[in-house]
């Protein structure tokens, strides 16, 4: 029983990052909403997963609100709003896919290292968890950083809170709140997404930052 | 109570002394170069007359020259005055001579330089400004050149009180030392610097676009005339007796000598000053007079001179 | 109990500042402001005084349950403070006094009147302050309100700019000095200075607290080369706060640096009198250098606030070296010679400036150039102004001569330290005191000769008119001062003794009981000199000679025009100017120092233009030291000022970044 | 819960918050906003008089009274200036009445929010108070609606965003830690708890989850480099919004740091919170110090100053000790004073000038005295200089640590030379000088920004005895 859950929800979390990679690698808008849409998908499954073993009903819920919010809702606003932009053109980014995969590589690296060093004592599969956990939030910091486009660099914070809610859900018993607080964060966090994104949309003609960044208030 | 009579007598004969004589030394200088030069030269007495001279006549005071321009040349002769009476001429049991030491002698001379370089501003022309800045700026090199000396002859004889110096050469104690003959040495050239003489300035010259201090009094006429005139000779005359007090103390009678020892003191002093005189003439006859920005250089050499016998001695001490 | 009287002095000056807000709208209220202080500080000076021969040996001390909670402010009165207390207030009392006239002048009493009480409060403060935050706390405030008085006229541009720096160097300063507290009283935080005195720091600790309190007293006391601000602020204040500024400011650094390495510090190291030597001499000569280029009068009086800084370490340097070596009475002595000049500075340098300011008043000029002739319209003026020019030069029978005198002697006991090192220096820096000696005394012809003789340059200089009687009065006082320190110094040095036997054990011999007023620094047969007779000989011998010539010779007198070797040009452009008198020394000098160079141009034949002749001097301690940490800082400003540009995505990478590194640095650490 | 004090500071501004939200009416709201922030700091003083006992949600302890009494003393004296701050906005047009009952409510759930976060016993709470608290702000600072203000709010939301990513998986590595010593459930996250037993806990798990925190809460507290939003989101908020921020958000991201740190000081395995400490806030305070002198616009100026003193108070709790603890408390208040006051009076002085552009003013001690000196008074307070509070924080930091880290005290040194250069040479320009632009009498009110300039001038001469205590208790807890 042991082995074979831990498996699956090692399997699940390494997916996970997987699916991070593929983003990450994704140069293409609509290609890279899909790619979310299954990477809170995955997330979706894997908390399911938690839930299941740890037998904490309320994970179901958690997973839920993944799989309808993240999975479907998000990416069918966030495609409208890219069609109503009519900015589906490739995303810019600043460095390249091998660059930017090698970075990747390197982060999950040192994810490992990080945690990997928390002594034996702590339950592996939270250690395996938190790991991977750790990968997904620093892959979702970096597409934020290698992307020009305003829509992406929303994707890479949310995968960076997919990660968030990996964790989250990783760490075994931790109390409702956390979860009530993510779906709240993410709430929060849309719907003033979507009202810059409005307001935005109202004031310039793009949502590429760099357009907003000829604002910046003080000229040199 | 008999002490201090003679001692105010012994104080009040050299102030005397040092007045009458200075013009006198002045003539003979005079005399001597004239003779040198094979000329038959003014009368040994020719300065006396001169101060007589002026001293009879009026003063021509320019028009917009201040109170500051009549009073200097009474405080210039009083400082000058006063400076020569301190230093032991023929005796060194003068009764003041503890009231101000060497330093403060050299100090009382640079008051008195100090209000003459402002009469040569007074009037406000052009010639007094030129030789009063050149006279600081000659003034700005050999004070300091000059205490540096003091310092070496201090820190010889222990004291800066030119009594206990002379006393402490006279004792023979120190034996010649390489710093007191550097000390000389730029003694002599800052005496020169500072009572205006060939090669630093030319005493007999007007009209002179060189000239240090008789640019400076050019203004000054009469009985001024006659005070800054008979402050100089007064100024040579302590110079001199400086240097035969400290290096050649010979014949200076002590604090409470006898009269023969006096006398034998007046007459070395006398000696002293004809020497002094005549190695001047000597030396003025045989050089040329430097511009004036050479001076600096010929001056630094006293300076450099007189700190290196200072390092030397302090060195030497604690060997 | 003498200090609780004498803060209460102190509150009674921070009360009179806000008031002064108020007051500062109405002619009579600077009057009264003005009129206030003065009591006020005559009073602390009484105070100070009294406990300055009545206590010298009681310590009066005072907690008072300000500043530090848990420490109290502590405040106290020993010998050296009494003195530091009394140079304050003497100096406060004679601005006041200056100011009932002079400040009725200002066009913007509300900008100088409230600071002005705060400012004497703050340095009397210092003085009295008895631990480590009580202590910066009045230090700064003193720069503070300083500085606030230095922009009172803040419409001219080069104020601000004087303040500017000002500023900046003063807070530098207290840094240093907070650094240097922040050593001696150690991570625990015993800041009274009984505590610290009671410390006794390793050499090295020791060492770096010497090297801060010499850089951070030395920014305020205007130690070459942190002089920099001093001759731009102190000419910008109003006159009577220039005067406060060299004259007494000054020495409360000079007070601050004794009280921290004679007082606090414990036993000196050998070398330390090697640095404080050193500083001073260059001080000494450096600051002289620079005066003498200058011809704005009060900048000029401002660098010669340097030069005498420069003397005073000096004496501070000897006193150091014969402490170490364990000469004690050779310590009293350069000691003594230090604080006496700290006194006659303040004395004098405050006359000059309200002389200054008494002619800019009459002329609104501050600039040399622009004067002349100013003793036929301002001989009172004139006469105390000239008192003051001797004094600063050291010329005897007047006060400055004796400190430098005193310093002297000092200089002169010294080939008995057994250091090598000193016995290089000393003599060198001996050199250096008399050459910044007898450049004092050039300037100072230069000074009150471009100044006060000659002709009228401007119609300005034609208009003047002597200054009030208030302003008269205090120039007069402090004139009388001088004399009286210069003809009877052994009084003033008996007045020190307790200060030196507080600071090196002993103190001078007795000098009030010598015959004739001499004064004797260690034998008669050594050295003594007797300002009173040299007076009396000298007034006696011009007398006799003014006497004896007008009785027996003529007595006639007649006006004619200036002879001038048959030239006498009637244009007072012809006469030698500021820069002129000075370009003999600035030859001699001023090329190595300052890359002096004269341009002349000459036009060719036959055109009609002038001829110019083009003076440039360059500050090289200014392009060495400032200039570069002012390029660096633009340069580092411009850089750094690109971040301020980024863009969010740049923004987030730098957050990325960080966090990279710091889970690096676990990763690594671990 | 029975409903005591600290029920109360919640209660007042969720209560007050509805209330506006439903009111029209600019003088009343501004009224009731008042009221509201005065009552809430009655009600915070009153825990000084009756303290609470803390459950398992909300605590009280000698930390976070200083934190709160100060938050809603500031929050009440900012209401005050607000009232005649947004008036004046109305008058000219820039605000439109709507937006002020949007804008009370806010300010009222911005009290709420950072309450929360000083109260709150349990870490997940404290981060979602500190996470509304953010949203807040971002809405209000947005409230002008133009180019520059949207662009402000979107990188203060952005930045905002990820640090409080990065916080919440600080948090939960904490729970994380705390997990296998204390248990499943909630007692692993209340705070009480966890310092109880924080010495067991997991070192590395401790570490990893500082260095989030750091970051998280570090990117709240405006540390460089993670400080790009502070300067743009002061600058173009509305200058109440400016001072809170800078007064008090600001010290609540840093009260939730703080409380990480004594949780990892308590484990002398875990890596040493200090140093990371001191090395950001050395860099916020010398990068900040650069930052001042080429800065046009004056409210963006006092960001940067903001953050450099943020970068001095961490320095002073990253060393640690009885007094660098004692001197970084100190500061903190004393800076949340001084720099609220300063943006009273630099609101005020743009509302005059009509501009927020350094070039643009001049000569204002001629013009407008009261604003000029003010301005003076708190640049003077805020560069450290005495007799004002901020000296007397900075004598301690510098003299306390200096003897045990000289070099870092020199650059710290070095840093606070460099800044009072920097805004001196901007006070120059303008509060001296020959006035420039408009010299209309202001309307304003005087009273918080002199109020908070006593206090400063106050207690750099003397403080209470009792707030000493109370000090040096926190200062001790902190170790």
């Amino acid at each position: 029983m042991r082995g074979i859950t831990f498996d699956i929800a090692h399997m699940l979390a390494g997916s996970l990052v997987l699916v991070s990679f593929m983003q990450l690698y994704q140069d293409r808008l609509y290609a890279l909403l899909n790619l979310f849409a299954l990477h809170a998908l995955v997330l979706a499954t894997s908390v399911a997963w938690q839930a299941f073993i740890q037998d904490a009903p309320h994970l179901y819920l958690t997973a839920m609100i993944a799989l309808v919010f993240k999975a479907i809702v998000i990416p069918v606003a966030l495609h409208r709003i890219i069609v109503r932009l009519g900015i589906h053109r490739e995303i810019e980014t600043v460095v390249g896919v091998g660059p930017a995969m090698l970075l990747g590589m390197g982060l999950v690296a040192l994810s490992m290292v990080v945690m990997l060093r928390v002594t034996a004592e702590a339950d592996p599969l939270a250690r395996e968890d938190l790991a991977f956990a750790l990968s997904v939030v620093l892959l979702g910091l970096l597409m934020m950083v290698t992307r020009r486009n305003a829509v992406s660099q929303v994707i890479g914070f949310m995968s960076l809170e997919n990660g968030l809610v990996l964790a989250a859900t990783g760490a075994k018993g931790m109390p409702l709140v956390v979860e009530i607080s993510i779906a709240f964060s993410v709430l929060i966090a849309f719907i003033v997404i979507g009202i810059f994104l409005f307001r935005i949309r109202e004031r310039f003609d793009t949502v590429d930052v760099q357009a907003l960044d000829r604002f910046r208030g003080e000229r040199r | 109570m008999a002490v201090i009579i003679r001692d105010f007598a012994l104080q009040g004969a050299q102030m005397l002394l040092v007045l009458l004589l200075s013009p006198l030394l002045t003539g003979f200088v005079r005399k001597v170069k004239a003779r040198l030069l094979r000329r038959q030269g003014p009368p040994l007495l020719q300065p006396y007359l001169d101060l007589i001279r002026l001293l009879r006549k009026d003063v021509v005071l320019a028009n917009n020259a201040s109170w500051l321009f009549r009073v200097i040349p009474y405080i210039v002769f009083a400082g000058i005055w006063v400076a020569a009476s301190l230093v032991p001429t023929f005796g060194s049991g003068l009764m003041f001579s503890w009231s101000a030491d060497l330093i403060a002698i050299i100090a009382l001379l640079g008051s008195a330089r100090f209000f003459l370089a402002l009469a040569g501003l007074d009037v406000g022309t052009s010639f007094g400004g030129i030789g009063s800045s050149r006279e600081v700026m000659i003034a700005s090199l050999a004070e300091p050149a000059m205490l540096m000396i003091v310092f070496t002859l201090a820190l010889v004889a222990g004291s800066t009180q030119l009594s206990t110096m002379a006393a402490h050469i006279l004792s023979g104690e120190e034996g010649l030392r390489v710093s007191l003959g550097l000390a000389l040495l730029a003694l002599i050239i800052v005496a020169i610097a500072e009572n205006a003489r060939i090669p630093i300035d030319n005493p007999a010259t007007h009209l002179e676009l060189t000239m240090v201090h008789e640019a400076m009094v050019l203004e000054y006429s009469g009985r001024h005339l006659a005070l800054i005139e008979l402050s100089s000779a007064l100024k040579l005359l302590l110079y001199v007796s400086v240097i035969g007090c400290l290096f050649a103390p010979w014949g200076i009678a002590g604090p409470d000598a006898s009269f023969p020892a006096l006398a034998i003191g007046v007459a070395s002093y006398m000696v002293k000053l004809a020497v002094a005189g005549l190695m001047l003439a000597l030396f003025e006859t045989a050089i040329a007079k430097m511009r004036v920005f050479r001076v600096p250089a010929f001056l630094g050499a006293a300076l450099m001179l007189g700190l290196l016998a200072t390092l030397l001695l302090f060195v030497s001490r604690s060997l | 109990m003498m200090v609780v009287y004498s803060l209460y002095g102190v509150a009674a000056l921070v009360v009179l500042a806000p008031l002064a807000v108020a007051l500062g709208a109405s002619p009579r209220g600077t009057g009264a402001v003005y009129g206030a202080s003065l009591i006020v500080t005559l009073t602390l000076c009484m105070i100070a005084l009294l406990s300055l021969f009545e206590y010298s040996n009681r310590i009066s001390s005072i907690t008072l349950p300000l500043g530090l909670p848990w420490l109290g402010a502590h405040f106290r009165i020993d010998a050296l403070s009494a003195f530091f207390l009394v140079v304050v207030n003497l100096g406060g009392a004679a601005a006041s006094l200056f100011a009932l006239g002079y400040g009725r002048h200002e066009h913007s009493p509300q900008r100088v009147l409230p600071f002005y009480p705060a400012y004497l409060a703050a340095m009397n403060l210092v003085v009295m302050a008895d631990d480590a935050f009580s202590f910066l706390v009045s230090w700064e405030f003193m720069s503070l309100t300083s500085w606030a008085l230095v922009i009172a006229h803040h419409q001219l541009r080069e104020n601000l700019r004087a303040g500017y720096v000002y500023l900046l160097m003063a807070s530098f300063g207290t840094l240093a000095l907070l650094l240097s507290f922040g050593l001696l009283a150690g991570s625990d935080g015993s800041y009274a200075f009984d505590a610290i005195r009671a410390s006794h720091p390793s050499a090295a600790l020791a060492a770096l607290v010497l090297i801060l309190a010499v850089v951070g007293a030395g920014s305020k006391a205007g130690v070459v080369p942190l002089h920099a601000w001093l001759p731009l602020a102190h000419p910008a204040a109003p006159s009577h706060v220039s005067a406060l500024m060299s004259g007494v400011m000054t020495k409360v650094a000079v007070y601050g640096f004794v009280r921290i390495v004679f007082d606090l510090l414990g036993p000196p190291d050998w070398w330390w009198s090697m640095v404080v030597l050193a500083v001073g001499g260059i001080t000494a000569v450096m600051g002289v250098l620079y005066a003498l280029m200058q011809h704005d009068l009060k900048r000029l009086l401002a660098y010669h606030t340097v030069e005498n800084i420069g003397i005073i370490y000096i004496g501070l340097g000897l006193a150091l070296a014969f402490k170490a070596h364990g000469m004690p009475l050779a310590a009293a002595l350069a000691l003594t010679a230090g604080l006496f000049h700290v006194f006659n500075h303040s004395i004098f340098k405050s006359l000059l400036f309200f002389g200054a300011g008494a002619v800019l008043n009459a002329t609104g000029e501050r600039d040399m150039e622009h004067l002349g002739g100013l003793i036929h319209r301002m001989p009172q003026t004139a006469f105390v102004f000239l008192v003051g020019c001797v004094a600063i030069s050291a010329l005897p029978p007047l006060n400055g001569f004796v400190s430098e005198w005193l310093t002297f002697q000092a200089i002169l006991l010294s080939p008995q330290l057994p250091s090598w090192g000193l016995k290089f220096l000393v003599p060198a820096v001996g050199a250096l005191l008399a050459l910044s000696a007898a450049l004092a005394a050039a300037c100072f012809v230069k000074a009150f000769g471009v100044s006060f003789l000659g002709r009228a340059r401007t119609p300005a200089a034609v208009a003047a008119k002597e200054t009030d009687s208030n302003s008269l009065a205090a120039m007069y006082f402090l004139a009388a001062l001088c004399l009286v320190a210069g003809i009877v110094p052994g009084f003033f040095i008996d007045a020190l003794a307790p200060v030196t036997k507080s600071l090196v054990g002993v103190s001078m011999p007795h000098q009030a009981g010598v015959e004739w007023l001499s004064i004797v620094p260690i034998a008669e047969s050594r050295s003594s000199y007797n300002g009173l007779l040299v007076f009396i000989f000298v007034l006696l011998a011009g007398s006799i000679a003014a006497f004896a010539i007008h009785r027996l010779a003529s007595d006639k007198l007649r006006r004619g025009p200036a002879w001038d070797c048959g030239y006498p040009d009637p244009s007072s452009a012809t006469q030698y100017t500021a820069s002129s008198f000075a370009q003999p020394i600035r030859r001699v000098y001023g090329t190595s120092v300052f890359r002096a160079r004269e341009i002349g141009e000459m036009p060719p034949p036959g055109a009609t233009t002038p001829a110019r002749l083009t003076v440039e001097l360059r500050d090289l301690i200014w392009d060495a030291a400032y200039a570069p940490v002012a390029t660096a800082i633009e340069y580092a400003t411009e850089k750094l000022n690109y971040l301020q540009f980024l863009t969010i995505r740049q923004y987030l990478s730098l957050v990325f970044a960080a966090l990279v590194i710091l889970l690096l640095v676990l990763a690594i650490w671990q | 819960m029975s409903i005591d004090a600290l029920a109360g500071v919640l209660l007042i501004p969720a209560f007050a918050a509805a209330l506006l939200a439903a009111l029209p009416g600019y003088r009343l709201t501004s009224r009731l906003n008042v009221l509201a922030t005065f009552l809430t700091f009655a009600t915070a003083v009153s825990l000084f008089v009756v303290e609470p006992k803390s459950g398992s949600y909300l605590l009280v302890d000698d930390l976070n009274k200083v934190f709160i009494v100060l938050t809603t003393f500031v929050s009440f004296t900012t209401s005050v200036f607000s009232a005649s701050y947004i008036g004046h906005e109305i008058e000219i047009g820039r605000l439109k009445p709507t937006y002020v009952r949007f804008y009370h409510a806010m300010y009222q759930v911005l009290m709420f929010a950072m309450n929360l976060a000083l109260i709150a016993n349990n870490i997940g709470l404290m981060w979602v108070a500190i996470e509304m608290a953010t949203l807040t702000t971002v809405l209000m600072v947005g409230i002008y609606r133009t180019h520059e203000a949207l662009e402000a709010a979107w990188k203060y939301f952005i930045l905002g965003s990820v640090g409080i990513a990065l916080a919440l998986f600080g948090t939960i590595l904490i729970y994380m830690a705390a997990r296998p010593v204390i248990g499943e459930g909630l007692d692993a996250m209340v705070w009480s708890v966890l310092v109880t037993h924080a010495a067991k806990f997991d070192p590395a798990l401790l570490n990893v989850a500082f260095v989030f925190l750091l970051l998280g809460y570090g990117t709240k507290v405006g540390l460089a480099p993670l400080h790009a939003w502070l300067p743009d989101a002061h600058a173009e908020g509305p200058t109440p919004i400016s001072a809170v921020l800078s007064g008090l958000l600001l010290n609540v991201a840093l009260y939730a740091l703080l409380r990480f740190k004594m949780l990892l000081a308590l484990n002398p395995v875990a890596i040493a919170p200090g140093p990371l400490m001191v090395t950001m806030g050395l860099i916020s305070c010398v990068f900040a110090a650069f930052m001042l002198y080429r800065r046009r616009d004056i409210k963006r100026m006092f960001a940067y100053s903001s953050i450099e003193h943020m970068g001095i108070i961490v320095f002073a709790f990253g060393m640690g000790g009885p007094l660098a603890n004692f001197a970084g408390l100190l500061h903190m208040t004393m800076h949340s004073l001084t720099k609220s006051a300063i943006f009273f009076a630099v609101g005020h002085i743009a509302q005059v000038k009509g501009t927020q552009k350094i070039a643009d003013m001049g000569g204002l001690t001629v013009t407008n005295p009261v604003l000029g000196w003010g301005l003076v008074l708190g640049v003077v307070a805020i560069a450290g200089l005495p007799p004002l509070g901020i000296f007397m924080s900075e004598f301690l930091v510098v003299s306390s640590t200096f003897a045990r880290q000289p070099v870092l005290v020199i650059i710290l040194v070095f840093g606070i030379l460099v800044a009072l250069g920097g805004l001196f040479l901007r006070l120059n320009t303008i509060a001296f000088g020959e006035p420039r632009g408009p010299t209309a009498p202001a309307q304003a009110s005087y009273v918080p920004m002199f109020a908070h300039l006593a206090i400063v001038f106050m207690a750099g001469i003397y403080m209470p005895p009792a707030l000493v205590t109370g000090f040096q208790n926190v200062a001790k807890l902190l170790g």
